[in-house]
């Protein structure tokens, strides 16, 4: 019972703060929400026995990711449009579409059941720690997707500096 | 694991060693043109590698076989073609070298990832390698406003078909409990008929679809092509209307075809009225275009609408006319824009349709090439667009869809106006301005390449079919 | 014990908020904004599926996604700034020089 | 299928391409070259097949095959058999030498490297019409040959009447081709396949078997006979598609020899003779075959009697020979019709080359009346023409006469009322073709000149790059007979044995005192047109004038050529053009020409215009559509869960 009202605690803060996030005028504040809908998502990461994942959310998404964000909004000059109407014109179109799809998928989730079949159940998780089942996973099974990934950073940094740099040669 | 164990991803490891000598040459390299000859060099080795490439690795995660051979070739030709004709084009538009070549054999190997996973997980990464790598090149001409205003109108939509893409997976993988393709074949046909009855099931299987169809380009979620290919450098452009469209129908092979055949009847459901609608407004929006950049957007949109026709078969035959439309489909392209390419040169755009009037008389080869590639593309014999078609077309025909197919061929005429319209223009009117044309020895070897190519497969299909069925995953 | 589907059912929910802000706003930075959302939905339905099932595959995938969203957010964010200095704006509506 | 086989074809198509890329810049006057090479390494190519033919080495392979859908297959192959051997000589030594004229015809013409191009590419495509082993394959060559017979009719496109020949001899064929092509696709529906050997490997098997047209049932294979029938009656200009080819003199003379009179015009023939196993089956068709053969025969025989042109004399004897061989396949002795196709070829393109000489000299006068006398300045023309008259005329010892002749007994040993009547028409036909030979032969070459001292001046014998050729046709005309000597003259007929494992050996149901009398009477035909052309022409010369006088609206009739091509100005022509002026132009189109023609690509474009505005540019719109979508597609797919509808 208690997990379940944080389970809706949690649940209710995420989309409140990414609802706020999407609605602000100022790109500053959509940012600041999202680092709050960051925690909370980290919150229910723990709640799912991810401790690892719930601090990679941390580290990543709003230690490097959203601090990008706000490096960027504040070296742009956006006073000007922030001054702009926030939705496209047909926004009610948008809307409609939007809340279509969230109906269909909320009917559809409503039977979903699953077995617990993997070899990765809460016990071997807790004997292994978190880290160290990821760990094992991440070198050993998933090594190449591992490396791949290596590869698209390299190619993030990369086109990063094409894109932004100032000067061309 | 020994080096000897990486032989079936001899051509990937290749070329990420090419990416990352390239990155290291700019810095050394005075001479850019150094840089083509080795991504060349580099290129044609990989190429060499593919034949002897087999095998899983890394538990089934990467499956070199003889269908990811099949597109690896075409990516890596793709890479060949479009390094040579990028040559002058960069020269001209003044653009920095080494990160594009390596950006180029980067999006390459994402693609080649794409076609040899066994894994969504894999798929996913190979995907994101082969975009981010096309989204910096759309945007490469960075003070150019309407290069980055391409790059980043790919890259909106890319990630948010990204995202559905994900989400598509997460809950293929909540259905089925696995991200490996064998084993979501098995999942989805050890629940038989009750997996039309699964709504998340089914709801992966329209996610998938839209992820798909906008990387191949489908109605409606082509919207981003047309603004994309013309704001683009147009050796990147040449690129990536092959690329990501081959490696989006490679991944329909592994996606649809393995994973959840068992759901065929309901994607093939979803496909005919995408297929038909991407036909109709490819070829009928290309009609009133001014650009040829734009045009060929166009057309390559309608092009898809084709190369769908034949995964709508959801049997072998028709996957290997769509594989083999794909091959076809990049030689008369890459072709094509190679001649949009010849005619740029430092104080001329020569993307205009008007800048062919009379290019018949100012420049009677490139004007003939020009001609090659546009009845190829309309699909007349005995060039190789024909033979895309017919193979599309019987396919169809053979798997009962004889509606499908008589509307293909229909809607195809249409797409004579405005290709033939281009050789028109180019050999019944008189020209405007004196268009001088680039003389680049790289852009003339594409160029022959493609023609040969065109006129090869055209003339002599069998080969390319049968190296096309040979590749089949399913028989 | 949160039943799964209340997982899929948050996921769903926040998916559709990231689109519905994608698909609406004019900022470009909220665009961005909303597809990470859209990816922290998947993400909630990934871990959720994957402690239910005991399977790690699920982790791993959105140990990957997270890893792609940082490069993906570089590089969108470069692409603003080269964006903003070649028009001022960050508006998306306002870079329509290719049309029709 | 050995490389010498591939060459045949090869090597024309190889100097098409050299010609027609660099024969403008580089070749120039030295274009034959290119042209003659490739026609005479073609030439001993063909030599090396027949022999291998004659040691019984028949190819039949797809050497490569295009596209195959199912049992639908595309395929470039050889058949290489004693008919194919034929037709490879005949076309390969009447081209060749056709090129060695044309260095000496053409000599100055500033199309000149076009003219050897379109040669050589006429050659190529006759050669894969006769070498092909498939109904595709020959239904390329037909068109090919008719559009290289195109290109060279308006060589002098900038003569209007040149241009006009052109385009009548493209719109006439256009029917018998129509024709043509439905019968091949009726044979792909019938047997399932286009190969010869699948066709020809037991048609009897559909010989019962009917088609519905508009609801009456007929015969399949007499449908499928006629259809083909019709393409070869377009193609060798058989009543009543007769009308392009003497128009089609307004090309140079060598085209003439070459297309117009030996080789693609005989593709008709070829093609009966190659589908022998079809006809035969259908007795209606085969009666068909010879009446028409032979109606066209005497008909543009009497046409020929009157003409003045030179040129036409020898179309119109063309018409009339190819009659004949018409009537030959008709009465089921393709060998016989094969036989005459070969020696016409030697003494007709002859006729054509002498005439060209003629014309040559005479500095483009094409009028016979105009000439005279010409035997003294030109020696060489007049005997190679004399001897080729004699052997179209049918006289004894000479080609024409062994062929001519084998055609007159077959069809009347034919027996029953189609073939006494045809033999009735040869018979008169052959009288007729003997006349108007010599007239052509004592009015040009023979008493006075009449065209004027300015122009006797420069009378002279044409360069040896022509008479040569006109000596080696000459050598054919007398000799090429002698390979098919019939039994009755002590002969083995050793051409009709040569070809009887293709088109079967006719019976002849007739005794041998019945043969001794057709030959004789054919003899004497001759020789009595021969002495009647001399009566009218040399004796006597006031007696044509009178006879033209006095059977005026005979001859006005026949002078005007039936006025078939009046007729057809009233009956077709005309109305065709005042439909297409009259009820196109006024009452549709605005609605026919604008609605469709304009219209459609209007219509689409207009649309393409408004559905260009849905692309606004604008990314959020795009992704709008993008989310719209996928709505739709979860809708569609998971709507059949919901509802248990699709």
């Amino acid at each position: 019972m208690l997990s379940k009202v944080f389970f809706l605690y949690f649940a209710s803060v995420i989309v409140l703060t990414s609802s706020l996030a999407i609605t602000r005028r100022n790109a500053m504040h959509g940012v600041l929400y999202m680092l709050l809908m960051f925690f909370h998502l980290a919150g229910l990461y723990l709640f799912l026995n991810a401790e690892f994942l719930a601090a990679v959310q941390i580290i990543i998404y709003a230690g490097a990711i959203m601090v990008l964000f706000l490096f960027v909004v504040m070296l742009l000059n956006l006073r000007e449009d922030v001054q702009k109407s926030r939705f496209i014109r047909p926004w009610i179109i948008g809307f409609i579409i939007s809340s279509g799809v969230m109906v269909i998928a909320i009917k559809a989730a409503r039977s979903v059941e699953v077995v617990g079949t993997g070899r990765w159940g809460i016990k071997e998780i807790q004997s292994a720690t978190h880290i160290g089942a990821i760990g094992q996973e991440l070198y050993t099974h998933y090594l190449y997707p591992f490396e791949l990934a290596s590869l698209v950073l390299l190619v993030a940094i990369v086109g990063a500096i094409v894109l932004a740099k100032k000067r061309l040669k | 694991m020994t080096l000897a164990n990486l032989r079936p991803m001899a051509p990937e490891l290749i070329l990420i060693a090419l990416g990352l000598v390239l990155l290291m040459l700019d810095l050394i390299c005075r001479k850019k043109e150094m840089l083509a000859i080795v991504t060349l060099i580099g290129a044609i080795l990989a190429f060499y590698f593919i034949k002897g490439s087999h095998g899983g690795l890394f538990d089934g995660m990467f499956i070199a076989d003889l269908y990811s051979n099949f597109f690896k070739t075409v990516f890596i030709i793709n890479l060949l073609l479009s390094t040579l004709i990028s040559v002058k084009y960069l020269d001209t538009e003044r653009a920095l070298h080494g990160e594009y070549y390596a950006l180029l054999v980067f999006a390459t190997v994402g693609m080649m990832t794409m076609a040899s996973a066994g894994n969504l997980i894999v798929l996913y990464l190979g995907l994101e390698l082969m975009s981010l790598s096309i989204y910096v090149l759309c945007g490469f001409l960075r003070n150019n406003i309407k290069s980055t205003e391409s790059a980043i109108k790919y890259f909106l939509l890319g990630a948010f078909s990204t995202a559905i893409l994900l989400y598509a997976i997460s809950l293929l993988y909540g259905s089925t409990g696995s991200t490996d393709f064998n084993k979501i074949a098995n999942a989805v046909a050890v629940m038989g008929a009750g997996a039309a009855l699964k709504p998340l099931l089914l709801f992966s299987v329209a996610l998938f679809v839209t992820a798909v169809g906008f990387k191949i380009a489908a109605v409606p979620f082509h919207m981003w092509s047309p603004d994309v290919y013309e704001g683009a450098p147009t050796s990147v452009t040449a690129f990536m209307s092959v690329g990501p469209k081959a490696a989006g129908f490679a991944i329909i092979g592994k996606i649809f075809f393995v994973a959840i055949f068992g759901l065929h009847v309901e994607w093939v459901k979803l496909l005919i009225p995408i297929s038909v609608a991407t036909m109709i407004t490819g070829n009928v929006l290309a009609i009133s275009q001014t650009n040829i950049k734009r045009m060929l957007a166009y057309s390559s949109i309608a092009h898809a609408g084709y190369a769908l026709l034949g995964i709508l078969t959801a049997d072998g035959d028709g996957l290997t006319a769509a594989m083999n439309y794909m091959l076809i489909y990049m030689f008369m392209n890459v072709g094509a824009f190679a001649v949009v390419i010849m005619l740029r040169t430092e104080d001329f755009a020569g993307d205009e349709l008007k800048d062919y009037l009379g290019l018949a008389k100012t420049h009677p080869l490139a004007a003939f090439l020009m001609m090659i590639f546009m009845f190829s593309l309309t699909g007349i014999p005995p060039t190789a667009g024909f033979i895309g078609k017919f193979y599309i077309f019987t396919a169809l025909i053979h798997s009962g869809q004889l509606k499908l197919a008589v509307a293909g061929v229909l809607i195809s005429v249409i797409s004579a106006f405005f290709y033939l319209r281009v050789v028109m223009y180019m050999y019944m009117k008189d020209p405007e301005v004196e268009t001088p044309v680039s003389d680049s020895l790289y852009l003339k070897v594409a160029l022959a390449i493609s023609v040969v190519m065109v006129i090869v497969i055209g003339v002599f299909p069998g080969k390319f079919i049968e190296f096309a069925k040979a590749s089949l995953i399913l028989q | 014990m949160v039943p799964l589907n209340w997982y899929i059912w948050l996921s769903g929910v926040l998916f559709c908020v990231g689109m519905f802000g994608f698909i609406t706003r004019r900022n470009l930075i909220i665009m961005l904004l909303s597809v990470e959302i859209m990816f922290n939905a998947v993400n909630i339905s990934l871990v959720a599926f994957s402690h239910y099932m005991e399977d790690l595959t699920g982790q791993i995938l959105v140990f990957m996604i997270i890893a792609v969203a940082a490069a993906e957010a570089a590089i969108g964010l470069a692409l603003v700034i080269a964006l903003f200095r070649n028009k001022e704006t960050i508006t998306v509506d306002e870079f329509n020089e290719m049309r029709g | 299928m050995t490389l010498k086989h591939v060459l045949i074809p090869a090597l024309p198509l190889a100097a098409f391409i050299i010609n027609i890329l660099f024969g403008k810049a580089i070749l120039r006057t030295k274009a034959h070259w290119i042209a003659l090479i490739g026609v005479a390494g073609s030439f001993l190519c063909s030599l090396s097949a027949l022999s291998g033919v004659l040691s019984g080495h028949i190819v039949n392979e797809d050497l490569f095959t295009w596209i195959t859908s199912g049992s639908f297959k595309v395929s470039v192959g050889f058949l290489i058999d004693p008919l194919t051997a034929v037709m490879l000589i005949v076309v390969n030594t009447v081209s060749l030498l056709v090129h060695i004229y044309s260095i000496g015809y053409m000599h100055g013409d500033k199309g000149y490297y076009r003219f050897f191009a379109f040669l050589s590419l006429f050659t190529f495509s006759m050669l894969m019409l006769v070498m092909g082993n498939n109904f595709l394959q020959m239904y390329f060559g037909w068109e090919a040959v008719g559009l290289c017979s195109y290109f060279l009719i308006g060589f002098w496109y900038y003569k209007k009447s040149a241009a006009d020949a052109a385009k009548k001899a493209f719109i006439v064929n256009r029917f018998g081709d129509f024709g043509f092509g439905l019968g091949v696709i009726l044979i792909f529906l019938t047997f399932g396949s286009l190969h010869y050997s699948d066709v020809f490997k037991n048609p009897a098997a559909f010989a019962g078997q009917t088609i519905m047209i508009c609801g009456h049932s007929f015969n399949l294979i007499t449908v499928i006979a006629l259809l083909l029938f019709c393409g070869a009656v377009g193609k060798s200009a058989q009543l009543p598609l007769h009308v392009w080819l003497p128009d089609a003199m307004e090309g140079p003379t060598p085209v003439s020899a070459l297309i117009h009179a030996a080789t693609m015009v005989t593709a008709g023939v070829f093609m009966v003779a190659r589908t022998n196993s079809i006809f035969v089956l259908s007795p209606t068709a085969m009666a068909v075959v010879a009446v028409t053969g032979g109606v066209t025969a005497i008909f543009a025989a009497t046409i020929a009697l009157v003409q003045k042109d030179i040129k036409r004399i020898i179309a119109y004897s063309t018409v009339s020979q190819l009659g004949y061989m018409f009537v030959a396949c008709g009465v089921g002795a393709f060998s016989a019709g094969i036989f005459h196709l070969y020696t016409h070829a030697f003494f007709k393109a002859l006729l054509f080359l002498g005439a060209g000489s003629v014309i040559h000299a005479m500095e483009g006068e094409q009028d016979i009346n105009m000439m005279g006398g010409l035997k003294k300045h030109m020696p060489v023309t007049y005997l190679t023409m004399l001897l080729a008259s004699l052997s179209i005329s049918g006289v004894p010892g000479l080609s024409g006469f062994f062929s001519k002749d084998e055609i007159l007994w077959m069809a009347y040993a034919h027996g029953g009322g189609i073939g006494k009547f045809v033999y009735l028409l040869g018979a008169i036909t052959a009288l007729l073709t003997a006349f108007y030979s010599f007239r052509l032969i004592y009015v040009t070459f023979h008493g006075g000149f009449r065209g004027g001292h300015d122009k006797e001046h420069h009378l002279h014998e044409s360069p040896q790059s022509m008479t040569l050729p006109l000596i080696a046709l000459a050598l054919g005309a007398v000799a090429a007979g002698y390979v098919g000597i019939p039994h009755i003259l002590g002969g083995h007929d050793s051409f009709a044995h040569f070809l009887a494992p293709v088109v079967g050996e006719a019976e002849a149901h007739g005794s041998l005192s019945q043969e001794w009398f057709v030959m004789i009477s054919s003899i004497v035909i001759a020789i009595t047109g021969i002495l009647a052309a001399y009566y009218f022409y040399i004796k006597n010369t006031k007696i044509p004038e009178g006879i033209a006088k006095n059977f005026s609206p005979i001859y006005k009739i026949l002078f005007n050529k039936y006025y078939v091509d009046e007729i057809y100005d009233v009956l077709i022509v005309k109305p065709a053009y005042w439909f297409s002026g009259a009820v196109i132009n006024k009452i549709t189109d605005a609605i026919v020409i604008e609605g469709v023609v304009n219209g459609l690509p209007t219509i689409v474009e207009w649309f393409s215009r408004r559905l260009r505005k849905i692309q606004t540019g604008i990314v959020l719109h795009y992704s709008m559509f993008m989310a719209a979508g996928m709505f739709i597609l979860l809708i569609l797919i998971l709507s059949k869960l919901y509802t248990g509808r699709f």
